[in-house]
């Protein structure tokens, strides 16, 4: 038993299926760590009802990192070289999920996050990162899509940004937003910011007020922007609002009020106007089990989960390395964010809704991409 | 009794060989995987953090609330230099000369804080470290919130080792020096120090300025070791970690640091385990040992330099 | 020309209490020189202006040593000792949780030569000096019979040892001039009689000017050459004992009609 | 101008939120020298039992508030008994650190039992939906509410412990226990009395808080208490009318720096303010600076 | 009055009080003297209620208070000046004053007694505004003794109250303690100046290291030769 850095029996005899689940379930970031578990705790519950993967059953190992990237970077190393998973899905930002790649690609086992959406995350300066994966969009690709929907649908010509400054979240999509945004033309005519976690907003807004300009774009989860909407409307603000897939929250709805989510766009996977079968299925048996609406990190993680499952049974052993292969050469994944085939880069190609809000319910959506 | 009274403390270094004798030979076996030495990794930085925070809060007796403002200057030096020049020398140079900017640091913000008593400076210091954090969450060249990632990873337990014993031992030195003495009397009674001719300022100042140097050390380290840096690490809830370990073991016991360093990280792995009551499970083990041990777990006492009197009194009874 | 202290025109007042006022003192050198006074009559508040605790308002107070004159009236209380001025305090102020020798050893260390490099790696002259150290402490207590205890922590002596390492400790500073805040207080006549004793051999044994505020007239009067008495912060005597004794002023305002041996 | 005054409002309802924090830190501060860090997690709850009142129960915005008042002071006596009394005699910051363990027992494990995502307030209805125009600005009844309850808690407050004997105990007890008992004052009860007090405080500002930006989360006390907690020192802790001012200060400073400076700086600036001002008074605004006598 | 039995003290493993036994009657002045450190301001907080003793036990008026909290003794008419004055420094003089009556509710009577105390301590009243804590130690001593009696106390425990005082308030305390007993209050008063103590005090108790080793009438104390030798200075 004391033999060093032998994992435990996992391979093609083991009994069981461990994946490793390495989530912010405590910390300042636990709101979306812990929605991505109830995605993948639904996902596990139903792919074991349904027999497991060629008879095997799936088991979580699941740590908390406590939204510490070091102590995600230890736990990554706890369960691939002591708990012996097959793959760790996890952690919910990016920041903390990089902080897990280098030890994936140590130890050849792939890690698969649902919602890490920055840019570098899976190719870097020094190149594709082998082991990572994600089935989000990343920053760029959102940002670029909101700044040609301002342009092109709104016939925006000057924005106003107001960022969650303290995250690479709202910073990146902030950055590329502007960017697509003055390269075709537009202005920003302010930039302003804010920290997760603030709850007024007052201030910006009413400097904010001061300037001209046809759109505001809130890079940023909606646990503010919902706040910020509200405080902005209540100001007399009453300009298109846009924002990403940070947004897609039924509490983004609770937070702001109908009255004020008029206006406002943002970026997503899919839309409940979806008619797809797999999203109505995903939203009722959801519903069942925790009596709430799913949120975009729910569904992020139930199709993390599905994804890392379908790539497990085509893989050709039960190893990192096949599965790394396995999930790299996915192809029409039929998720509920989407379908997505997985390119190169080892990003999804998936297309982008941009749904627009009226009285707080989603009454368009237009498609974008690929 | 002079012999009583002088310890030359040749013991401290046998100790160090020892230990990292032992360390290397679990890593030459294997058995130290990558999970027991990311622990361990943890743990050295804490305990280098707790040791310099001691000097300032515990021995000098100034409540500081930002050794994680200092530890991050240290961490983003040092990654910005390994980055430049990866080798060993590049970490080795961007480790020293992370560290002395973080003392730089601790020179130009106690200079004029430290005359604030207590609570005040608490909050000043906080301050300080929320304004760094800031500034490294808005500069360019460190990446703002997306932070400082694929830093050069050096840290093997070579260097991990030589870093902490000599933090510790240093800063132990320091104390058993007439300087330290002199942070200590202050600790005891500004005025009255101050009427025997001890140089209030300067002395704070010093342990200000030299336990900024070694949370910067711990900075570095954490860096080359983690291949990551974001200003989100370094926030206020990373100084009240350091700063429960130094209570935890004691106001003014370097070992008392260690132990409860190590304590605490024992608990804290062994909680990994329970995913969703860890920190719940974790606060009730603070509250219940302090409550069990308001004085920390080594009060003021000293291991080792206790161990040391024993032996010496023995021998002593025993020639005589 | 002797003199050691030299204050004139001494004023403090707190708010629009005058503490002291108008205060001229000298000091000889060798002198042992009471200051008395009714409670609140300002004499603490003198000390403090001395050893730098508190700035005066007007006057002057200039030390002499060594044929220089340094004034003191603008320095900090640790420059103060550093030029050779000692004091005790009223409510003891010793280093509580240090042990008797380390309040001792910590006030000898102006006298430490080895920088802050040989303290972080005991080299140098560290080994060296701290042993010698350690030996001019252990004489000292002697002195004050506290050697035995020496890794005794302070808070747990008795009082009255308290009050003799705190007189130690000043004197471990090498001062020309010694201020003793009420050194008897709290003791009983035996006790206070041998602290007399003990006062009247170190200023020999050291070569000190001493200024001590006192209550206790037994022990003013005996060993005081001259005496100056302060009242409502107002110096109105200045003496012998004998004369001080028999002044009418100072016996209202604080003998009270008693003899006092 | 309009801008200008509508900054100004801003400033002070903000403030307000951070004043009503403060009051609670500054009032056990005030009686055992503690910075209690469960302060802010004890506001937590009373947001979360004015929520779960409110949309589990129905009851309406007074009983809610008053149920959360209630449930924290009890609460709040509670953790002093347990956690901070074994250390009475302990160094401060040993109790600090306890206090510290108590607000993480309270964080996570309100974050266990009810997840950590954000909930939200019911909307409000009769006066409190109210919002009013004057001139440019908009100033909702909401607003109004938290500034005259801060305002009103500290006229009160101060009155309660200047004149009469309960806040005279809370004072002797504060400045020197041992002799306070020597006075007949019933140690214990006062230090219960001070935590009670402090922690309905708490309770009720949690509940207006929820209100104002019916958003509320386990961690929703870190950020305001941190902010409050400074606001308090900066007033000079232990005075009810500094952490009034500190609150508003911290406030102003926010508004304005972000209003008209730089936001990406905000907080920044704020403590770099701070820094200044405290080294030019370094007993905080209020607080008497000057050795002490020896 | 008050009695005390084979009262033991402990603090932590070092025991204090060795199970010393004690009365003071009603109209007594009884003094305890001794040396530093032999335990007399152990007995006084143990008296009044700020220390637990491991055994024995404390009777006021018959009635045991061994297990009474120091607000039930107080209430009972004990009050007790402890060492070092301990007043509360940021209160004005007033305002000590006033706690001294804390558990009263007479405000005619307790007016009437802070004019008494003005009277007595005519500083004081000067300084009535000021906050205690800047007062100097003299003047802190006359407020502690001064707060003691605005409870109007039936006993009264004093630890060393000449302490720090100049020598006309020495006497003027001495003489105020035996008005303050003529006027009926009983006193217990722990002094280091033994002589005064003596003086005004019908008994005396002397203890060293913890125990008593000697009590008797004061006068014949005073006469003892070993007291004169270790306690009053030989001479
Ligand atoms: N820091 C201060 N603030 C305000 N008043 C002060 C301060 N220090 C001293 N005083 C006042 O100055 C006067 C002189 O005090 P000081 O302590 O010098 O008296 P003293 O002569 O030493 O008396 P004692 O013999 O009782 O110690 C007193 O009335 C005291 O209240
Ligand atoms: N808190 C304490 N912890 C430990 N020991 C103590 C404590 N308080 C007093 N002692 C010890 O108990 C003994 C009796 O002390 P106590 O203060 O009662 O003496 P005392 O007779 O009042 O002396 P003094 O004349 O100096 O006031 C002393 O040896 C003292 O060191
Ligand atoms: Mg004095
Ligand atoms: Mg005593």
């Amino acid at each position: 038993s004391n033999a060093p850095s032998q994992p435990a029996a996992s391979g093609d005899d083991a009994e069981e299926i461990k994946i490793g689940i390495n989530y912010e379930l405590s910390g300042g970031v636990a709101t979306y760590g812990q929605a991505n578990l109830e995605g993948i705790e639904l996902a596990v519950e139903q792919i074991n009802a349904a027999g497991g993967i060629n008879g095997k059953k799936i088991t979580l190992v699941t740590y908390d990192n406590k939204s510490d990237h070091a102590e995600a970077t230890t736990l990554a190393n706890r369960m691939m070289t002591q708990d012996g998973v097959l793959a760790a899905i996890g952690p919910a930002t990016s920041g903390a999920f990089k902080a897990t790649i280098p030890v994936a690609e140590k130890n050849q086992i792939p890690v698969v996050s649902g919602s890490a959406t920055a840019d570098d995350v899976t190719v870097d300066a020094q190149g594709l990162k082998e082991y990572a994966f994600r089935i989000c969009f990343s920053d760029s690709y959102q940002g670029t899509a909101m700044a040609d929907f301002a342009l092109n649908t709104l016939n925006a010509k000057k924005a106003v940004i107001i960022m969650d400054s303290s995250s690479d979240y709202g910073k990146g999509l902030a950055k590329n937003f502007k960017e697509q945004f003055e390269k075709n033309g537009g202005t920003v005519v302010a930039e302003e910011a804010y920290v997760a976690k603030d709850t007024e907003f007052n201030a910006i807004l009413t400097k904010v007020k001061g300037a001209e300009f046809d759109v505001i774009f809130i890079p940023g989860y909606y646990e503010e922007a919902g706040l910020i909407i509200k405080q902005a409307r209540a100001q007399g603000i009453d300009a298109p609002v846009l924002g990403a897939d940070g947004f897609d929250s039924p509490v983004l709805l609770e937070l702001a009020g109908a009255e004020a989510l008029n206006d406002v766009y943002f970026s997503n996977h899919y839309s409940s106007l979806d008619q797809d079968p797999l999203v109505l299925k995903f939203i009722e048996d959801f519903k069942a089990k925790y009596d709430k609406e799913p949120d975009a990190f729910n569904a992020l993680g139930y199709d993390a989960m599905n994804f890392v499952a379908d790539a497990v049974a085509r893989a050709e052993k039960l190893d990192g390395t096949s599965i790394k292969d396995a999930l790299a050469s996915t192809e029409n994944f039929a998720g509920v964010t989407g379908s997505f085939s997985i390119d190169e880069n080892h990003n999804p190609v998936k297309s982008i809704v941009v749904i627009g809000l009226k009285n707080g319910v989603q009454d368009t959506i237009s498609r974008t991409g690929e | 009794m002079m012999n009583r009274l002088f310890e030359k403390g040749r013991m401290k270094y046998i100790f160090a060989l020892l230990v990292f004798a032992i360390g290397q030979l679990l890593v030459v076996t294997g058995y130290l995987n990558d999970y027991l030495f990311s622990t361990l990794t943890t743990l050295c930085i804490n305990i280098i953090l707790a040791v310099s925070l001691n000097l300032i809060t515990g021995f000098t007796g100034q409540f500081s609330l930002g050794h994680a403002g200092f530890m991050s200057i240290g961490g983003y030096v040092c990654a910005l230099i390994s980055m430049r020049i990866p080798t060993v020398p590049g970490f080795l140079l961007g480790v020293l000369t992370g560290a002395l900017a973080a003392a730089f640091v601790g020179f130009i913000v106690g200079l004029p804080t430290l005359r604030l008593k207590g609570d005040y400076l608490a909050i000043a210091t906080l301050g300080m470290a929320e304004i760094i954090r800031i500034i490294f969450l808005n500069l360019k060249i460190t990446n703002g919130a997306a932070g400082l990632n694929g830093i050069p990873q050096f840290v093997d337990w070579m260097w991990l080792s030589l870093f902490t014993f000599s933090s510790i031992i240093l800063i132990s030195n320091f104390i058993r020096s007439a300087h330290g003495r002199a942070c200590v009397s202050i600790r005891e009674d500004e005025i009255a120090a101050e009427s025997i001719g001890i140089h209030a300022t300067k002395y704070k100042v010093t342990a200000f300025v030299i336990g900024a140097f070694f949370a910067g050390i711990a900075g570095g380290l954490y860096a080359s070791y983690f291949y990551f840096l974001r200003p989100t690490l370094f926030g206020f809830s990373r100084s009240i970690d350091i700063l429960v370990i130094v209570v935890l073991g004691g106001i003014g016991s370097l070992s008392g640091s260690v132990i409860a360093a190590i304590l605490l990280a024992l608990i804290s792995t062994y909680l990994q385990a329970f995913p969703e009551l860890r920190m719940v499970f974790y606060a009730v083990a603070l509250v219940v040992i302090m409550i069990v041990r308001p004085q920390g777990l080594m009060g003021s006492k000293e291991l080792s330099l206790d161990l040391l009197k024993g032996f010496g009194r023995k021998r002593q009874r025993g020639g005589s | 020309m002797n003199k050691v202290l030299d204050v004139r025109k001494l004023s403090k007042s707190f708010g629009g209490l005058a503490a002291v006022t108008a205060v001229n003192l000298h000091l000889n050198k060798g002198e042992l020189v009471g200051l008395i006074g009714p409670n609140g009559a300002g004499k603490t508040t003198c000390f403090n202006l001395l050893t730098g605790i508190y700035e005066p308002d007007k006057g002057s107070i200039s030390l002499h040593r060594d044929g220089q004159e340094y004034s003191l009236e603008k320095r900090k209380p640790h420059e103060i000792c550093r030029l050779g001025v000692g004091r005790t305090f009223q409510n003891i102020r010793l280093f509580r949780d240090l042990t008797v020798l380390d309040n001792v050893r910590t006030a000898m260390n102006r006298t430490v030569k080895y920088g802050l490099f040989s303290a972080l790696f005991h080299i140098g002259s560290y080994h060296r000096e701290e042993r010698e150290l350690i030996e001019k402490s252990m004489e000292l207590l002697k002195i004050f019979e506290l050697d035995g205890k020496a890794l005794e922590l302070a808070k747990n002596l008795p009082y009255g040892e308290q009050r003799h390492l705190e007189i130690a400790r000043a004197l471990a500073t090498e001062p020309a001039l010694l201020l003793l805040d009420e050194p008897a207080a709290g003791m009983n006549p035996a006790e206070t009689a041998q602290l007399t004793r003990t006062i009247e051999w170190i200023r020999k044994r050291f070569d000190l000017t001493i200024l001590l505020i006192e209550h206790d007239m037994s022990l003013v009067m005996k060993i005081c050459e001259r005496v100056y008495v302060l009242d409502y912060g107002m110096l109105i005597a200045e003496g012998t004992p004998e004369v001080i004794k028999n002044n009418p002023r100072v016996v209202k305002a604080y003998l009270g009609e008693v003899a006092y041996a | 101008m309009g801008q200008f005054l509508q900054q100004i409002f801003n400033s002070i309802s903000i403030g307000s939120i951070y004043a009503l924090i403060a009051l609670g830190y500054t009032m056990v501060y005030g009686i055992i020298r503690l910075i209690n860090f469960a302060h802010a997690s004890v506001y937590m709850l009373g947001a979360y039992i004015g929520y779960f009142a409110m949309t589990y129960f129905g009851l309406g915005f007074v009983p809610s508030i008053l149920l959360a008042m209630l449930i924290c002071m009890i609460v709040g006596v509670l953790i002093e008994k347990i956690a901070y009394k074994p250390l009475r005699n302990a160094a401060r910051i040993a109790v600090l650190i306890t206090a510290i363990g108590v607000s993480m027992f309270i964080e996570y494990g309100m974050m266990f039992l009810v997840k950590a995502n954000v909930r939200s307030y019911p909307p409000m209805s009769g006066f409190l939906a109210k919002s009013f125009s004057v001139g440019a600005m908009t100033i909702t009844a909401q607003q109004i509410l938290i500034l005259a309850v801060t305002i009103i808690l500290m006229v009160v407050l101060q009155i309660v412990v200047k004149t009469t004997r309960t806040g005279k105990a809370m004072r002797a007890v504060s400045q020197d226990r041992e002799a306070a008992e020597l006075m007949g004052i019933d140690v214990n009860s006062t230090i219960s009395f001070t935590f009670a007090i402090g922690s309905a405080l708490a309770g009720a500002a949690g509940v207006l808080v929820g209100v104002y930006y019916n958003s509320i989360n386990p961690l929703m006390g870190m950020l305001p208490g941190l902010k409050a907690f400074v606001a308090a020192v900066f007033g000079g802790i232990g005075l009810i009318p500094g952490a009034v001012l500190g609150g508003y200060f911290i406030g102003a400073v926010e508004v304005f720096v972000a209003g008209y400076g730089n936001s990406m700086y905000r907080d920044a600036v704020v403590f770099a303010i701070l820094i200044l001002v405290l080294i030019l008074k370094p007993a905080g605004l209020l607080g008497k600076s000057g050795r002490e006598k020896v | 009055m008050l009695e005390i039995r084979e009262l033991e003290v402990y603090y932590g493993v070092i025991r204090a009080l060795k199970k010393i036994s004690l009365h003071v009657e009603k109209g007594e002045i009884v003094t305890l003297i001794g040396a530093n450190g032999a335990g007399k301001t152990t007995a006084l907080r143990t008296i009044s209620g700020l220390l637990r003793p491991t055994s024995g036990s404390i009777l006021l008026n018959g009635d045991d208070i061994t297990q009474a909290s120091p607000r039930e003794r107080v209430r009972k008419g004990m009050s007790h000046v402890p060492e070092g004055r301990r007043m509360f420094p940021d209160m004005s003089v007033l305002e000590n004053l006033e706690l001294g009556a804390f558990l009263r509710r007479d405000k005619e009577a307790i007016e009437e007694d802070l004019m008494r105390v003005y009277e007595r301590f005519p500083v004081l009243y000067e300084r009535r505004k000021q906050m205690a804590g800047t007062l100097s130690g003299g003047e802190q001593q006359m407020l502690a003794i001064g707060r003691a009696l605005m409870s109007r106390p039936e006993v009264l425990l004093l630890d060393e109250p000449s302490m720090g005082l100049a020598p006309l308030l020495v006497q003027e305390i001495f003489n105020m303690i035996r008005t303050i007993n003529e006027s009926g209050t009983t006193v217990l008063l722990v002094e280091q100046n033994a002589n005064m103590a003596l003086q005004i005090a019908s008994r005396a108790y002397v203890l060293e290291t913890g125990s008593i080793v000697l009590s008797g009438e004061a006068k014949e104390l005073m006469e003892s030769e070993e007291i004169k030798k270790a306690y009053l200075g030989g001479n």
